[in-house]
């Protein structure tokens, strides 16, 4: 653990808030295309963010700024972690659990503070993004459990290495294709897309969680988020479709990925939370458990693919 | 009211205000008939996020406040609850005439005639009602003038405060209410 | 001073006297009974022979170490009991002389027709003695089966006498052997019908639940740990040592055992009444009692035996308590009743848990034999039946406890202030007794080895070879 | 035969204890069953042109054909003993009568135990 | 120094502190902190005479490691919970006899880890049980004592059950040596492995069992909750603990048929931790009362200690283990800090609280730094456990274990996340306006636990060392650390470097907020309300009916929540029945049966 490690951790972070933040404003256009519209720029998300940064706030006691803090701390630890077409900050610490978990962090200072605000609808949306990651969470740590179990690693950087060389098949997504399903469904509800977005819900509940942010709190609820679905995109990119083997196919990967998520989730409609719950039940978690049970007992698309 | 014409902001509040000009979140109060003009300003026909604004669904995120219509003085109470709840820089956009002098509703009881002797307006739209292309070319001069420095109603709240509080007083009697029979 | 004669004679004399000298009674009746104890723990094992026939045509009494421990335990229950209701006794010394003789007489003889003598010189004053509740229609009941129970036990031993030609116990058994498994169905079958009236198996013994349940202090007490004792070991020394039972009359009176044990916790779970409670509790660990006598598990009979009575002694004289002072005994309305009376109620505790066979206690070592016993027997059943009823029987046992300490609502705290009407349940002297009962509980659980020497002496109760939980033996040598 | 009889008189006894609902009823169907076990004692012990079993001179003490006298001396303390008890029930009927104003127990039986 | 020396030692104490309690019972309650404390200190020292023999009268010891690491954390928890007693004695009903029980179970739960031969084990359990069942009926429930003390009794009489059987079959009674003779009796072995562990899920409150969790945590005193939760409950695991070292149970069911490698038997108790896991988590985030809430929780936690314990391995044993302390301090933490807020407010229930943080915020971050942990989120102790046994299942391959041990560890944000919503954050009640914080005899174990979360969470090597030490006592591989890294055959991690990174994150984040402009302090009742005036809190706090789709997901409760009620409604019945029949008060019907008696034994004998 040296100094460098903390700047490589810093360049990370500043990268991928760049890159995702990009990625996010290039879709916002992709959207609006797509709703036969021009759009915004696309730096717009960068205007936002910093607009927001930039205007004033008000608290509703240490907890609510500290809330803010403690998601946006968590969330970048988590980033760093993240290995990125090899590259890794801190060396041998991209263990999947750690990263899922500390993700949990960020998630849970976001959920304080919301709750600390003191307004139900924040209440509400925190309830309901639980509610949700029960939901996707369990159908999802099981195919990565399989994963584990078949690479005999939780490193997320050595289960990517271990999918290339073989192309597009030696993905896992498509060695193990209920799990690939899975993990993409799944990562509908980690980023909150539609149909799995009802937690937001803007018109329902007054976008949740964040009804009371404005101003700092605000901008770093959106630094947040970009970092947020920086992490879950390359989580799965990472896990099941190879990762990368330089930063450009990364970075490429990456772009696609999200798009056709976002591309996905424009024409859907949204679940109730409870839908979402016996969605994710009914269809990914049966998948899931299929292909945890091909691969451990029957051991296809482990070692090779045929 | 009157607008500042002299420029004495330093270079964060013009790098500020580039991005708040460039990043406009509306709360709308739909509380009249131009609430329906705003549909066809976001979709695709005029497409205002064209100009990076976009609807927001609290009055802590927005930006500017659209006051769509008529004024009851029991929604008034409500527009200045939430104009307070909003934060700074903000802004006000008020639609037709309904708040300019009380349009049809003129001589009614229950409304009030003239917007910004309650709250801060930065910029009126003509008209019974205003169009998406009048609404669309106001929205563009909201921007010019955030741009410049010009909007700065809610700064003109802060010094005259007591003022607006009187108006409201006189009006209202009470803003905010701690009876629902009370009106 | 070893002639066991005395223990029988002394009281009958004391009766005689305190027929006539009626206003000393129940000076009388306590000195017989010091006497009867002192004498009790002074006699030795051996055979005396009465009138001077040798046996089998005389009559003789029998001292083995079943019925050494047998007459020390129950003479000093029946002190303690007088000690502690010698301001109920009253006119009743006569009564309780008497029984004392006919208990003393039905542990020590050694002859089944004097068995039949001194088991109904002891029924008609318990008979009497349940009058005391002025329920005459329960004395009436239990007078009648009391009866039928008499004349079956009659006629068994009739029967037996005309198919051995004798009566004497140790003379029966030498003879029985030779007889056919057939012939001794039905006389076997009338004495334990007999026994199994005052022994309280449950078919049987329908007149238990009125003669108890109205009892008081003094009362309660003598038919729950005294008679019952009684009847218990006179139904071990019978159906052990006496009476072979064939392989089917083995199963089928274990099988009653049994369902008196399970039918007797099952009822005693669904009681209110603290005594109701007891008193079904009494006839389950009688079933379990004549079960162990049954299988033939005789020293882990005979801890039970101890245990339970010795419990039940505490647990009526404060149930009887309860009725004196709260003129009832539902532990609903006796909430918190302990708070009051702290002493009272550990005593109370204490004995309840050894009934439920907690470590430490006796009932716990009593338990521990049972199960190695079973289990050396090859018996895997049972031991499952005993721990599931005690499981019941630690139910109703913590629900009283919980009742009757701690005052209160579900849902609120309990305090002081819910508990009933501060009264004092039992005087400064029955109140210490009770504590030290209830210390012989501790002490006897505790030093397991003093025990078990006590209770042994070194030679097996009634030929009873099955293994037994000694902590020298157990733990191995270190 | 008198064996029979005795069984007899004991079933009735006991007939008549399940089925009488009068207390002095039943506790003279019980005083019927000790009869019947009493003159079932006397006949275990009794032999036909039995001696009576007294050891003078005139009786030839070789001769097996001596009345065994137990029976008749257990009959006698179970007569006592059966007297003691019916003389003990009838009291107690006399003083639920007085009690209760009834001599039937399940007329008692129903009122509840307070 | 002998152990039996600092039994004695503690028995005299014990009993010196009742007697003070007699006379001052607050005084009483001072000595029960100093009581644990010199246990907790006299049993650092028995460290070094591990190995040691001992025995008295009926009992016989032997200090082993993994009874040394029970004790510690028993008494952790009973130090800690300790400091709360002075404020609960005037609310108790027997205050001396608290205090009495209060150590007596601590010493029987000692007595217990330290036993050499079934029946010291059986005994000092039994003591323990009746103690708490005492304590418990003191709270507010005594329903909720009758409940604990009959499912307890089930489990230990089986036990009893267990341990005469194997007496019977080895003729010692000595643990270690006990188990031996079954070799080779594989349906012997499986009657006693089944009914042996029986005590321990009572406990432990694996599924069936768990009944008595919820009702006994629940509702027992405030200043014990802690001590069931974090103490009494891990008795269970030494049982189980038991059961795969002494016992051997992988030995035992070698030849048995293997579900990836694990006995079936096993695996059938695990499958059993894992339903507890979800019914403890499902029913968790139902709950309304905070300590129920906990409890249930404590349920979920018992599944994981059970799993990684009865798994046997290096990794996930090491993790069961871990879990075991990292639960039990979590939990006490929990428990006392609701505890507080019960002292200070009167009432448990989430629904009628609110916004506490802005009274006590010592005890918001206490509770805090707690449910991080008892979710298994990073810096904190939980998550090295979790994380140790879901590797372990990963490396066993067990798939339908680890979606329980995901859906509870998932499941845990949901329901830790209630009270920190409900109780402390939120709008503040006016009725709660003049609530205060915890004094400062409160706050000391408040912050002693949160120091020991903490090292957990950033040097689990500390427990490490010790479990490796249990590890290589028992046999098996021991877990590997090289410096702060746990290194595992698929995994790394390094727990100080996660505290360090996200303490890095946490500086940046905090750099870039004190920047930017201060926010202005406005009242927790000037928010979002679509502008309507509103000035009642409690109408804008959302705490009952939380997770409301959820629990209309879970409406169904599981047919077993009724299965105790219904057997005792069941056995009510028979005695009924039984008392009816045979005890009628006209003699016709007893001689009715005797006649009929005397016909089946007659036609018994004749046939």
């Amino acid at each position: 653990m040296t100094v460098m490690n903390f700047v490589y951790g810093f360049i990370i972070l500043l990268a991928a808030f760049i890159f995702q933040t990009t990625i996010t404003g290039f879709n916002r256009k992709v959207t609006a295309r797509i709703q036969k519209r021009y759009g915004p720029r696309w730096y717009q998300q960068f205007l936002d963010i910093f607009k927001a940064l930039r205007k004033s706030s008000i608290t509703h006691g240490w907890i609510f700024d500290f809330g803010v803090i403690m998601a946006l701390g968590g969330i970048m630890a988590t980033v760093i972690f993240i290995p990125v077409a090899g590259f890794e900050a801190f060396p041998n610490m991209d263990n999947v659990y750690i990263i899922s978990y500390l993700l949990a962090i960020g998630m849970l200072g976001m959920a304080m503070s919301a709750a600390g605000s003191g307004n139900p609808w924040a209440s509400i949306g925190v309830s309901r993004a639980l509610t949700n990651m029960l939901a996707y969470d369990i159908p999802l740590m099981i195919v990565i459990f399989t994963l584990i179990f078949a690479f005999d690693t939780a490193s997320v950087s050595e289960i990517a290495a271990m999918q290339q060389g073989m192309g597009i098949l030696g993905w896992n997504a498509i060695r193990m294709p209920l799990g690939g399903i899975v993990a993409f469904i799944a990562l509908f509800g980690m980023l909150g897309k539609k149909p799995f977005d009802s937690f937001i819900a803007p018109a329902e509940i007054a976008s949740g969680p964040m009804v009371e942010y404005g101003g700092k709190h605000l901008g770093f609820m959106f630094i947040l988020h970009e970092l947020m679905t920086f992490i879950e995109v390359s989580l799965i990119l990472n896990l099941f479709f190879g990762g990368g083997s330089s930063i450009l196919v990364y970075a490429i990967k990456y772009a696609i990925l999200y798009t056709l998520v976002n591309i996905i989730s424009q024409v859907m409609p949204r679940y109730k939370i409870d839908q979402a719950v016996k969605f994710f039940y009914r269809v990914p978690l049966v998948f899931a458990i299929i292909q945890g049970l091909v691969v451990i007992f029957l051991g296809w698309g482990v070692s090779v693919w045929f | 009211m009157v607008l500042e014409n002299q420029d004495n902001r330093n270079l964060w509040e013009k790098i500020g205000d580039y991005f708040s000009a460039n990043s406009i979140w509306m709360k709308w109060y739909c509380t009249g008939c131009g609430a329906i003009e705003l549909p066809p300003t976001m979709t695709s026909r005029f497409d205002m996020e064209r100009l990076g604004m976009g609807p927001m669904a609290t009055p802590r995120q927005a930006d500017v406040m659209l006051i769509t219509g008529y004024l009851s003085t029991k929604t008034l109470r409500r527009v200045i609850y939430s104009y307070e709840q909003m934060q700074d820089p903000k802004y006000i956009v008020a639609f037709g005439s309904c708040t300019i002098n009380g349009g049809v509703y003129y001589d009614s009881y229950a409304t009030i005639n003239q917007l910004d002797k309650y709250i801060p307006v930065d910029l009126y739209i003509a008209g019974c009602m205003p169009r998406p292309e009048a609404v669309m070319n106001a929205f563009a001069d909201l921007i010019s003038m955030i741009k410049k420095g010009q909007a700065n109603g809610w700064r003109h709240y802060q010094e005259n405060y007591e003022w607006y509080k009187k108006n409201q007083l006189d009006s209202l009697e009470e803003v905010i209410i701690h009876d629902e029979f009370h009106e | 001073m070893n002639n066991p004669v005395l223990l029988i004679i002394i009281p009958l004399l004391l009766a005689f006297v305190s027929v006539i000298i009626k206003k000393a009674g129940k000076w009388i009746l306590l000195l017989g009974v010091l006497i009867n104890t002192v004498l009790a723990f002074f006699i030795t094992t051996g055979e005396t022979i009465i009138g001077g026939f040798l046996p089998p045509a005389g009559i003789n009494l029998v001292v083995t170490q079943f019925t050494l421990v047998g007459v020390i335990l129950i003479n000093s229950l029946m002190l303690l009991t007088i000690i502690m209701s010698i301001d109920l006794v009253g006119k009743y010394s006569v009564i309780l002389l008497t029984a004392l003789a006919g208990i003393n007489g039905m542990l020590l003889t050694g002859d089944l027709f004097n068995l039949f003598i001194f088991m109904e010189i002891t029924v008609i004053a318990a008979y009497i003695l349940s009058a005391q509740a002025k329920k005459y229609h329960h004395t009436i009941t239990y007078l009648i089966i009391g009866s039928v129970g008499s004349t079956f036990y009659l006629l068994g031993i009739i029967l037996l006498y005309h198919l051995t030609g004798s009566l004497n116990m140790a003379d029966v058994a030498a003879k029985l052997p030779l007889l056919t498994t057939k012939e001794l169905l039905v006389p076997i079958l009338l004495i334990f019908i007999g026994i199994g009236v005052e022994v309280k198996l449950l078919p049987v013994s329908g007149w238990v639940k009125g003669v108890y349940a109205h009892a008081n202090r003094l009362i309660a007490p003598l038919f729950a740990s005294i008679i019952a004792g009684t009847a218990l070991f006179v139904f071990g020394k019978l159906f052990v040592s006496v009476l072979p039972l064939s392989d089917t009359l083995t199963m089928l009176i274990l099988v009653m055992s049994v369902m008196t044990f399970v039918f007797g916790e099952f009822a005693a779970f669904k009681q209110k009444q603290v005594k109701e409670i007891l008193l079904f509790s009494s006839i389950g660990q009688a079933g379990l009692i004549t079960a162990l006598f049954i299988s033939g598990l005789v020293y882990a009979a005979v801890i039970l035996i101890i245990s339970n009575v010795v419990s039940k002694l505490i647990m009526f004289t404060i149930a009887g308590a309860f009725t004196e002072k709260y003129q009832t005994d539902n532990y609903h309305s006796l909430s918190g009743v302990f708070v009051h009376n702290k002493i009272t109620g550990i005593a109370f505790t204490i004995a309840a848990l050894s009934m439920t066979g907690i470590p430490l206690l006796i009932g716990f070592y009593a338990k521990l034999n049972i199960l190695i016993g079973f289990f050396h027997a090859g018996n895997y059943v049972l031991p499952v039946i005993v721990l599931l009823m005690t499981i019941v029987e630690g139910a109703y046992i913590i629900k009283l406890l919980l009742a009757l300490w701690a005052p209160g609502k579900e849902g609120q705290v309990s305090l002081e202030s819910f508990a009933v009407e501060k009264k004092q349940l039992l005087s400064v002297k029955n109140t210490a007794i009770c504590l030290i009962v209830a210390l012989v509980l501790i002490v006897g659980g505790t030093l397991i080895d003093t025990t078990s020497k006590i209770v042994t002496n070194g030679q097996p109760l009634l030929g009873d070879e099955s293994p037994y939980f000694i902590i020298s033996q157990s733990k191995g040598g270190e | 035969m008198i064996r029979l009889a005795s069984l007899l008189l004991l079933l009735i006894g006991l007939y008549g204890v399940l089925t009488t609902k009068n207390v002095i009823k039943m506790i003279i169907s019980i005083n019927i069953m000790e009869l019947g076990v009493n003159i079932f004692i006397i006949s275990v012990g009794f032999i036909t042109n039995g001696v009576a079993p007294n050891l003078t001179e005139h009786i030839d003490s070789s001769l097996s054909n001596f009345v065994d006298p137990l029976p008749q001396a257990l009959v006698l303390t179970s007569i006592v003993i059966g007297l003691g008890i019916t003389s003990l029930g009838l009291a107690f009927a006399r003083k639920m009568n007085k009690k209760y104003g009834t001599y039937d127990l399940t007329m008692i039986g129903g009122m509840k135990d307070e | 120094m002998t152990f039996i020396t600092v039994l004695i030692t503690l028995l005299a104490l014990s009993v010196v502190t009742y007697l003070v309690s007699l006379i001052n019972n607050k005084l009483g309650a001072y000595f029960t902190i100093v009581t644990s404390l010199v246990t907790l200190l006299l049993l650092f020292l028995l460290k070094n005479s591990i190995g040691q023999l001992a025995s008295i009268s009926l009992f016989t010891f032997k200090l082993t490691t993994v009874g040394w690491y029970f004790s510690m954390v028993m008494v952790v928890v009973y130090f800690t919970s300790a400091f709360l007693n002075p404020f609960w004695m005037k609310k108790m009903i027997y205050p001396a006899a608290y205090n009495l029980f209060y150590l007596v179970s601590l010493i029987g739960t000692i007595g217990m880890f330290f036993a050499r031969d079934f029946i010291t084990l059986f005994i000092f359990w039994e003591t323990v049980v009746w103690t708490s069942t005492f304590i418990i009926q003191m709270g507010k429930s005594r329903k909720s004592s009758y409940v604990y003390y009959v499912v307890s009794a089930i489990g230990s009489m089986v036990t009893l059950f267990a341990m005469m059987l194997v007496y019977q079959v080895s003729g010692t009674l000595e643990i270690s040596v006990a188990f031996n003779a079954l070799t080779g009796q594989p349906v012997l072995a499986l009657i006693v492995f089944f009914t042996f562990l029986l005590a321990g899920l009572s406990k432990i409150g694996i599924f069936p069992f768990h009944v008595w969790l919820p009702m006994a945590h629940g509702s027992a005193p405030h200043t014990f909750s802690p001590v069931l939760s974090g103490g009494l409950v891990k008795m269970g695991a030494f049982i189980a603990y038991i059961s795969v070292s002494a016992f051997a149970a992988y030995e035992a069911f070698s030849s048995s048929f293997t579900i990836m490698g694990i006995p079936a038997p096993i695996y059938i108790i695990m499958v059993l931790g894992a339903i507890s896991i979800v019914v403890g988590t499902v029913m968790a985030i139902r709950q309304d009362d905070a300590k129920k809430l906990l409890a249930y929780s404590s349920v979920a936690n018992g599944g994981y200690i059970l799993i990684g314990i009865l798994l046997f391995d290096q990794l996930a044993f090491a993790g069961g283990m871990l879990h075991l302390v990292s639960h039990a301090i979590a939990s006490a933490t929990a428990f006392i800090t609701i505890a507080i807020v019960a002292h200070r407010t009167g009432t448990t229930k989430m629904s009628k609280l609110g916004g506490m943080i802005h009274k006590m915020p010592i005890t918001y971050t206490v509770y805090l730094i707690a449910i991080i942990s008892m979710a298994g989120i990073p810096p904190m102790g939980g998550f090295v456990s979790k994380w140790l046994i879901l590797q372990g299942l990963a490396d066993h391959g067990l798939l339908f274990i680890a979606a329980a041990a995901f859906f509870g560890s998932i499941g845990s944000f949901m329901y830790v996340f209630r009270p920190l919503s409900a109780v402390f954050l939120g709008q503040l009640a006016p009725k709660h306006e003049n609530v205060k914080e915890a004094s400062i005899m409160m706050q000391i174990p408040m912050y002693l636990l949160t120091i020991a979360t903490l090292l957990i969470g950033v040097f689990p090597k500390i427990i490490l060392k010790v479990i490796a030490g249990i590890q290589a006592e028992a046999g098996i591989q021991e877990i590997v650390m090289v410096g702060n890294t746990i290194v595992v055959a698929n995994g790394v991690l390094d727990t100080f470097r996660v505290f360090v990174v996200f303490g890095y994150g946490f500086l940046i984040a905090l750099v870039i907020f004190i920047l930017r402009r201060k926010s202005r302090r406005v009242t927790l009742m000037d928010t979002y309300t679509s502008a309507e005036f509103v000035h009642t809190p409690e109408l804008l706090h959302y705490s009952s009916n939380f997770y409301a789709p959820f629990e209309r997901l879970t409406k169904k409760p599981y047919p077993v929540l009724n299965l105790y009620e219904k057997v005792s409604i069941k056995i009510k019945e028979i005695g009924h029945m039984a008392e009816s029949l045979f005890s009628s008060p006209k003699p016709a019907v007893t001689i009715f049966w005797i006649i009929i008696v005397f016909a089946i034994f007659f036609l018994g004998g004749v046939l």
